[in-house]
């Protein structure tokens, strides 16, 4: 997908001077409230080179490359660009001097175009009319980054948006680019598209420094490895001389996990049931559009079924409709043989769902809130947290240090509000309340995403022990690995449709992700033998030149 | 932290092709809309024989009751651009007024006009210091300074106005002197033509021609002003790199602030505009009545925050919504129960018209209400001949409810609005 | 556990002390410029303002203040802004006096009539408001402004003569209430305490008991804190949008009840107006816990108290204004730049904490 | 210190619009200074504020007698119901309220015939409007402005059946109704331009307005209220289109309570000043009803023989 070419202006930048690094921290360190973020970083990182940072989440990844981009003002400690030492004072001085970052979390504002999201801040370069209108198709030609400029980003999908921050960095002529947890949530495809992009970056002199979770990737691409554990740095290694197993360990300090289910432990009683679910929501125009199309399937106790899906695709609609946080058009859902279709949401918490929410921080806590109060959302109806009619606090306090113990939820205390907990813990604290209701069927979307290795296994392990005793889980996960790990019966959804299934222990990351494009259908077999016409692509569709048809699918066009 | 947090588009593929984004209505559709509404206009002068709907009079005053609304309306879009809740707007507005009256009693409206403005700016500035400064929620803020503004006008219009040569010349601790007239402003030869066709009473033409006379003739220099700056918004605000700017903190500081943009200058920037936009509203009060009142505004700093939202963020919208108290308030001042009755059937009649585009539309539910609400205004003005004065009052009002209550889900709103944010502190 | 709570006296203790401070500083430059004495001024306020008649004034007149502070109060802990109490206290004081004055039953059973009338007024029309947000997505910010407008034209229909009003001089009123449902009154050798003043105080513990210690109380707070996790968490947002606002318009009704069934006995065109907007300063001011609304409401009162006095001994009292205004605005920001300051101060310390054991376990991983 | 001495001076009690209301405060204000001169008293004065309650009057009101000063005055209707309370703790001293009548021991009801003189208003415009249309806008809808307008339209309609009244009100019940010049400007523009020629605003300082919109069209006339406006300093600019006024002499009233406290005559009880007592009058400032003088002069006759019967309610 994507192939990359040389942009058509390239090496504008004077060429800094021979033998010094590109960017050199030393001795950085940063306070927050509470947490030491940072603490006396050294990095050195070569001109021309892709530069990955790991280490668990919380570690402090993030709040250095911001420090490095001038976004935040470290409390020590000095930056050296190319041999000069810099002070940044906010991000336009870094922007100046060269430096580009695409963050974790998407920076984009959804009312404005792609276009005002581009040239925001950097108008001089171009204007804000046709002569950037004129650049950008020009970049987004250049980089096959199939870009419209005067969308809105609004009505973008996320690997678009994800397109659009890179178009972001290289509009203002970046020489070093910073790539926090870009993967996160792209297909395989997506990666792959993503990876030679760089390459090609760093082929025309560009550094890169390139922050993820998924050490397989990590291995794959960068030219050298820095490790952070709890805001330092601990190791710097070469791809060449570790595995990932390895990597993981200099990470945490223990033991690689692999997200893979053993013995099965599926039962013939069915948990959910949902029987030809139809859902249409109205779109901003007044154009009513169906979201969910007839939607069947039956999860079992002690069953993980995983749907596949690129986002977008009617994942998080189908969650919320068995959530009730949407009410079905048509259609069924029986949950323990009760119907609950139209029932309220606290209804089917009570009736025995558990709910990792894809967005914890807009559907799973109250930031403002301390931890306590946290434990009690969602379960404000049942024991510990209330009796009666009343909350008693004191029971709910006592769980909550329970839960920050078992789940090992880093925390100076229960106090404390769930925004100062980094995202890593506060999933913790999630999965952790979920878990203590002994749900009958938990409905987990993306549990571990942008959660670090450590705390990864410790979710994982709390699923499959809870499947093991009965629990019926609906998995939602754009980890394709912990997808097939986990899951006892995967489906792929497209376009509001279930299109396809596929047994889990013989289906490849590749497989899935080409079908989660749309490509195929009916049964996926590991094997060519296709049984009937649910025939499977070789590979991902045609990813040369047709930006169109080659991004991804699924997406917007 | 490190919560991922990209929730992407629903179900993108199913969107149509969009372009540029939005529907936006073209120069054509435009004169269309309003060719229909004068058509409308002009239907319901007649059928009810209200010559006042459609006066040259009419919409003049309607423009001037409009004016400190809308300007008002205008301040509030510029803070809310940028993110800041703005519900300070009457205290800045006194604030004009206030100034205007002081500078203006001595030199003149146009210098009243102008320290009004600077009045009204310095507000906005105390609200930006408390809500970007010190991060003060921006409600908090606002009635904070609704109520100070208030307070030290009433406190400082004894030291200015009831004292020296301002007590000789006529000012009280409630009242400034006399400020001199500002003049009106006509298009010559225009209006006289207009005035004759407008006497003729031809079905459409002379509405027409009404509303054009109520628009060119002995309009207010500073009705002018208003109407440029409503047109300068627009550019500033979105043709501009300084409006890109400043709505994009509006939208997503965080995203602003990666990009190297001066979050709280902006904010600072808006605000003081703000301020200013409302202080110019309130000096308008002043050089149109000639005086500095206390209380004066009325309670209409709200009423422009309430045309902004109902403008749905935009100077056309605000202009038009603030354009619609007005016309409501000066028809119920100048025509009284009778004119009021008549606008029944307006409303009536178009809510009638929504309700069938909504049932062809597939909006089933809304085409009902509308309907209802269409046919039980229908009934009301057959079988009423006046309307009570009491009802009269509240006309804009519940217009105005029932023009949101129809239509308020299609707004939108800045995204950032009124959340706290500081420099660094975001993820 | 014990840092935290430190943090929290901070909090508590010193924005209030700081904010007097800059508001005394920041008067004082006012009343100097005008060429006064400032400390004459507060020594005429103090020693006013603690007479036993006072008190009772104080009392009296904060019994109002603090049930409008407290209906404000509802809305902004669900992040609603019912800047409606005003028309919402006024109209059903209006209904309530109508009803009262059409009926004579006996005082048990009237009085709690009429106030259950006002407070169904009230929520009526404040859920009105709620009703429009959650089915039409209208801003209750604009519709209870819109309201204000219209309850005042709905009270001056019916308040004519001939329709639910009685002429009386210059004045309009509804007829009298009968003396069976004239409040209690708390006699004292300087004056009367309104009888109401108990209501209030149980509706402000009722208040608290409510938001922290019952489910509903979470729940509402938590709509309050994020709508999405609330609706996620089971609580259905609209209903409680639409209960919040009744709730807040059922304690609106309350405002008017201390003026009409201990004082006026009917509502004239001279029942007081614009108490709808005082509770929401006095809400700010509180911020929104019912102790700091019931101080709030006592600061009010007493500046109130103190302006006529300050008048008659040759200040202005429109000084008064000015120093709400100040007030206001200085405890707000006190609050922000307390909290701020109590946050670096922690951070300060946990930083230390963690530094140092940082520091071991590097040598660890070095070894 | 109960004392009904009058070593304190006098204590009076604005209403909202304070002292220089260019309304009925102010001329109480002039009453209250002359009485000052001539009798050498001290005195006090305090203003009401928006929103008050009862309470807030009542205080005002016990402060003065507390402090000494007698008599104690509060002007405006709103006083009425704490006079009559405040007079009961006090029984030496004397009180006066001005717009509301009382019955009470020690306090002056003072009331004027407002409908009185708007009905010589009215006989005024009758005469001298060129359209036979004429237009009535009061502030708020209020007992004492109907007041005003059921005299001006009985006036006009005695005098000349056939000339059309055009009644507006700017507002029900918001008081703000007597500061908005802005929209009193716009109902008198609409009354303008519908034909009325003469106007009569009993609209407290929103008047400025109405009188500014008269003042900008050729031969139309204002007619102003409570005190003589074309006196007003304020209204200088238009004072050649203000025709007359409708004064109410409270200055008058103020004065007589003050001088019988002097004279140890103290004033209790209803205490209406009619237009035969010169309670109420009608301006003759620029003389532009020289000519309809006769008319009026007759008009007020009728009215003080009692021929005429001005009713007080539209
Ligand atoms: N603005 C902030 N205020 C307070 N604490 C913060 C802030 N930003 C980050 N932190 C804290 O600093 C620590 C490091 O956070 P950071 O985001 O850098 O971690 P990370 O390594 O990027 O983690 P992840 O892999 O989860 O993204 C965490 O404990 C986090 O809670
Ligand atoms: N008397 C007071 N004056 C001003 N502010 C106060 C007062 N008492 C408490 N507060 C503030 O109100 C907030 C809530 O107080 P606190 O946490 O003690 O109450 P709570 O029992 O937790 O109730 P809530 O959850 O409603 O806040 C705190 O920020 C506190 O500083
Ligand atoms: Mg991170
Ligand atoms: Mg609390």
């Amino acid at each position: 997908m994507c192939a990359i070419t040389a942009p058509s202006s390239s090496s504008t930048a004077a060429d800094p001077p021979a033998g010094a690094a590109a960017v050199e921290l030393h001795g950085i360190t940063k306070r927050f409230p509470g947490v030491v973020a940072n603490h006396d970083i050294d990095i050195t990182v070569r001109r021309g080179t892709v530069h990955a940072l790991v280490g668990e989440n919380g570690a402090g990844k993030s709040t250095l490359m911001k420090i490095l981009y001038g976004m935040q003002k470290p409390d020590e400690g000095t930056i050296t660009l190319d041999g000069t030492q810099v002070a940044f004072a906010s991000p336009a001085d870094a922007i100046a001097r060269g430096i580009g970052m695409v963050h974790q979390h998407f920076m984009l504002a959804d009312n404005l175009t792609v276009l005002e999201n581009t040239v925001l801040g950097s108008e001089k370069l171009h204007g804000i009319g046709d002569g950037a209108r004129a650049r950008i198709r020009e970049l987004s030609e250049a980089y096959g980054l199939g870009i419209r400029p005067d969308v809105l980003v609004e009505d973008l999908g996320v690997a678009d948006r994800q397109r659009v921050e890179i178009l972001k960095v290289l509009y203002r002529g970046a020489r070093t680019l910073i790539l926090d947890e870009p993967t996160a949530v792209l297909v395989p495809q997506e990666v792959d598209a993503l990876f030679d992009n760089l390459r090609g970056l760093k082929a025309e002199g560009l550094t890169v420094l390139f922050i993820s979770h998924k050490l397989g990737e990590v291995l794959a691409v960068a030219d050298d490895i820095t490790v952070i554990r709890r805001g330092t740095t601990v190791a710097s290694v070469k791809p060449a001389d570790v595995t990932s197993k390895q990597l993981a360990e200099l990470m945490v300090g223990s033991e690689l996990p692999t997200p893979e289910t053993r013995e099965s432990t599926v039962t013939d009683i069915p948990m959910l049931r949902v029987g030809d679910l139809h859902l249409t929501a109205v779109d901003a125009d007044g154009v009513p559009r169906e979201v969910l199309d007839r939607i069947s399937f039956t999860i079992h106790k002690g069953e993980v079924l995983g749907i596949a899906g690129v986002e977008g695709n009617g994942q998080s609609e189908l969650v919320e409709a068995i959530m009730g946080l949407r009410d079905p058009d048509d259609g069924s859902i029986v949950l323990d043989g009760a119907d609950i279709s139209h029932a309220a949401t606290r209804k089917r918490r009570e009736g025995g769902i558990g709910y990792i929410p894809e967005d914890r921080q807009r559907h799973g806590l109250l930031l403002e809130a301390p931890l306590w109060e946290n434990r009690i959302l969602g379960h404000t109806t049942e024991r510990p947290n209330s009796r009666g009619l009343l909350i008693d606090a004191a029971a709910a306090r006592k769980d909550t240090r329970r839960i920050v113990e078992e789940y090992d939820v880093r925390t100076p205390g229960i106090d404390v509000t769930a925004a100062s907990l980094s995202g890593g813990n506060q999933q913790k604290l999630i999965v952790g309340r979920e878990m203590s209701h002994q749900p009958k069927l938990l409905i987990a979307a993306h549990p571990t995403r942008g959660v670090d290795v450590g705390a990864q296994a410790d979710i994982w392990e709390q699923i499959r022990e809870a499947r093991r005793e009965g629990l019926a889980v609906l998995l939602i996960s754009a980890d394709l690995d912990e997808l097939i790990g986990l899951s006892d019966t995967l489906r792929v959804m497209y376009r509001g449709r279930l299109v396809a299934d596929a047994d889990p222990a013989a289906i490849t990351p590749e497989e899935l992700g080409s079908a989660m494009t749309g490509a195929a259908s009916g049964h996926l077999e590991d094997d060519t033998a296709a049984p009937d016409a649910a025939v499977r692509k070789p590979a991902a569709p045609d990813t040369s030149g047709d930006a169109d048809g080659g991004q991804g699918g699924g997406r917007t066009r | 932290m490190s919560t991922v947090t990209r929730t992407g588009a629903v179900a993108p593929a199913h969107r149509p092709p969009a372009d540029g984004g939005k529907r936006r209505l073209g120069l054509p559709q435009v004169l269309l809309l309003v060719a229909g509404g004068l058509l409308l206009l002009s239907a319901v002068r007649a059928l009810t024989d209200t010559t006042n709907l459609t006066a040259s009079a009419q919409i003049g005053g309607a423009l001037a009751l409009a004016v400190p609304i809308g300007l008002a309306g205008l301040g509030g879009l510029w803070a809310e651009r940028s993110g800041v809740i703005n519900i300070g707007l009457e205290g800045m507005m006194i604030l004009g007024t206030f100034f205007a009256g002081w500078i203006g009693w001595q030199h003149g409206p146009w210098a009243g006009a102008l320290a009004g403005v600077i009045g009204g700016a310095l507000g906005g500035l105390v609200h930006a210091m408390a809500t970007v400064t010190f991060g003060v929620d921006h409600i908090v803020s606002g009635v904070a300074i609704n109520i100070l503004a208030l307070g030290t006008t009433q406190y400082l219009a004894k030291i200015f106005f009831a004292d020296g040569d301002a007590l000789a010349a006529g000012g009280t601790d409630k009242q400034s002197p006399q400020v001199d007239d500002m003049h009106a402003f006509s298009v010559p030869g225009l209006s006289d033509w207009l005035g004759d066709l407008e006497e003729k009473h031809w079905f459409f033409v002379s509405d027409t021609a009404g509303i054009l006379g109520g628009l060119t003739n002995d309009v207010s220099y500073l009705i002018l002003v208003a109407a440029a700056l409503f047109v300068l918004t627009y550019y500033v605000l979105w043709r501009s790199a300084f409006g890109l700017r400043l709505r994009s903190c509006g939208e997503n500081p965080v995203a602003a602030e990666s990009l190297g943009v001066n979050v709280y200058l902006y904010k600072y920037a808006a605000l003081a505009v703000s301020g200013a936009l409302a202080g110019l509203g309130g000096a308008f009060l002043v050089t149109f009545t000639h005086i500095y009142l206390e209380g004066q505004t009325g309670g209409r700093g709200y009423i422009g925050l309430a045309s902004m939202i109902f403008g749905n963020w935009r100077p056309g919208g605000t202009a038009m919504a603030a354009g619609l108290f007005g016309f409501t308030d000066s028809l119920q001042l100048r025509g009284g129960g009778e004119a009021v009755h008549a606008l029944f059937l307006l409303l009536a009649v178009l809510l009638a018209a929504y309700a069938v585009w909504k049932y062809v539309r597939g909006g089933t539910r809304a085409a009902i209400a509308a309907g209802v609400s269409a046919v039980l205004l229908g009934a009301l003005y057959a079988t009423t001949d006046t309307v009570p004065r009491e009802v009269v009052e509240a006309t804009p009002y519940v217009t105005t409810l029932v023009v949101l209550a129809v239509f308020a889900q299609r707004l939108r709103v800045p995204k950032w609005i009124g959340k706290r944010y500081r420099r660094g502190e975001s993820t | 556990m014990k840092r935290l709570d430190r943090d929290k006296l901070i909090t508590a203790v010193g924005a209030p002390v700081l904010a007097v401070f800059a508001a005394l500083v920041l008067t004082s430059v006012i009343i100097l410029i005008s060429g006064k004495d400032p400390f004459r001024a507060y020594q005429v306020m103090i020693e006013f303002g603690t007479t036993d008649r006072s008190a009772i004034y104080i009392v009296n007149k904060s019994t109002m203040f603090f049930l409008s502070a407290l209906a404000v109060a509802i809305g902004f802990r669900m992040n609603l802004f019912n800047i409606g109490v005003d028309g919402q206290y006024r109209i059903a004081a209006f209904f309530a006096a109508a009803v009262g004055g059409a009926l004579s039953l006996p005082g048990i059973i009237q009085i709690p009539l009429i106030i259950l009338v006002a407070m169904g007024v009230g929520a009526i029309w404040a859920g009105i408001a709620g009703v429009l947000r959650t089915t039409r997505g209208v801003s209750e910010v604009i519709t209870t402004i819109m309201l204000n407008s219209i309850a005042g034209a709905v009270i001056g229909y019916y308040l004519t003569a001939g329709r639910l009003g009685e002429k009386d001089g210059n004045l309009t009123h509804t007829p009298n209430l009968p003396s069976s449902s004239r409040i209690f009154m708390i006699e004292t050798s300087v004056g009367d305490i309104n009888g109401f003043v108990v209501f209030a105080v149980l509706a402000g513990v009722l208040y608290w008991f409510v938001l922290n210690r019952t489910r509903f109380g979470f729940d509402l707070r938590s709509v309050g804190q994020s709508e999405t996790a609330a609706a996620a968490s089971g609580v259905d947002v609209k209903r409680m949008i639409v209960t919040s606002m009744v709730l807040s318009g059922a304690v609106a009704g309350l405002v008017g009840m201390p003026t009409l069934l201990g004082e006026s006995y009917n509502y004239g065109t001279d029942f007081p107006l614009g108490v709808g907007f005082t509770g929401i300063a006095i809400a700010l001011l509180g911020r929104n816990h019912p102790v700091g609304i019931a101080l709030g409401a006592l600061l009010w009162a007493f500046l109130e108290r103190t302006g006529t006095q300050l008048e008659f001994e040759g200040y202005d009292q429109k000084i008064v204004e000015v120093i709400k205004g100040i007030i206001v605005l200085c405890v707000v920001i006190a609050y922000e730049v307390v909290r701020r300051w109590a946050l670096r101060d922690q951070q300060r310390r946990v930083g230390e904490e963690l530094a140092q054991a940082r520091k071991t376990e590097k040598a660890e991983v070095g070894a | 210190s109960d004392s009904g001495s009058s070593d304190k001076g006098v204590g009076l009690a604005f209403d909202v619009g304070g002292r220089s209301d260019a309304s009925f405060n102010e001329s109480a204000a002039r009453g209250y200074d002359k009485a000052k001169k001539e009798f050498d008293l001290g005195g006090k004065e305090l203003t009401a504020r928006d929103g008050e309650t009862e309470a807030d009057r009542e205080q005002r009101l016990t402060s003065l007698a507390e402090a000494g000063y007698n008599p104690v005055i509060g002007v405006g209707f709103a006083y009425g119901k704490s006079v009559n309370k405040v007079a009961k703790d006090f029984p030496d001293t004397t009180f006066a309220v001005i717009d509301e009548a009382s019955q009470a021991k020690n306090v002056a009801g003072i009331t004027f015939a407002e409908h009185e003189g708007s009905y010589l208003a009215g006989v005024a415009a009758a005469l001298k409007t060129k359209t036979g249309k004429v237009g009535f806008i009061g502030g708020v809808h209020n007992n004492l402005i109907k007041k005003f307008e059921a005299g001006f339209v009985q006036g006009v309609k005695d005098t000349e059946p056939d000339t059309e009244i055009d009644v507006k009100y700017l507002y029900e019940t918001d008081i703000k109704g007597f500061q908005d010049p802005l929209r009193a400007k716009s109902s008198a523009e609409g009354m303008l331009d519908s034909g009325s020629d003469i106007i009569y605003s009993a609209a407290g300082l929103s008047g400025t307005g109405s009188i500014e919109a008269v003042a900008a069209q050729e031969g139309a006339w204002a007619i102003g209220v409570d005190s003589d406006q074309y006196r007003d300093k304020a209204l200088a600019d238009y004072q050649d289109s203000i025709m007359t006024s409708v004064v109410k002499n409270v200055d008058v009233a103020v004065y007589d309570v003050i001088k019988s406290v002097q004279d140890e005559k103290p004033l209790t009880g209803d205490t209406a000043f009619a237009l035969k007592d010169d309670g109420v009058s009608l301006a003759t400032s620029g003389g532009f009803i020289e000519d309809v003088q006769g008319e009026i002069d007759a008009a007020k006759q009728k009215i003080a023989d009692g021929e005429i019967k001005v009713s007080d309610t539209p």
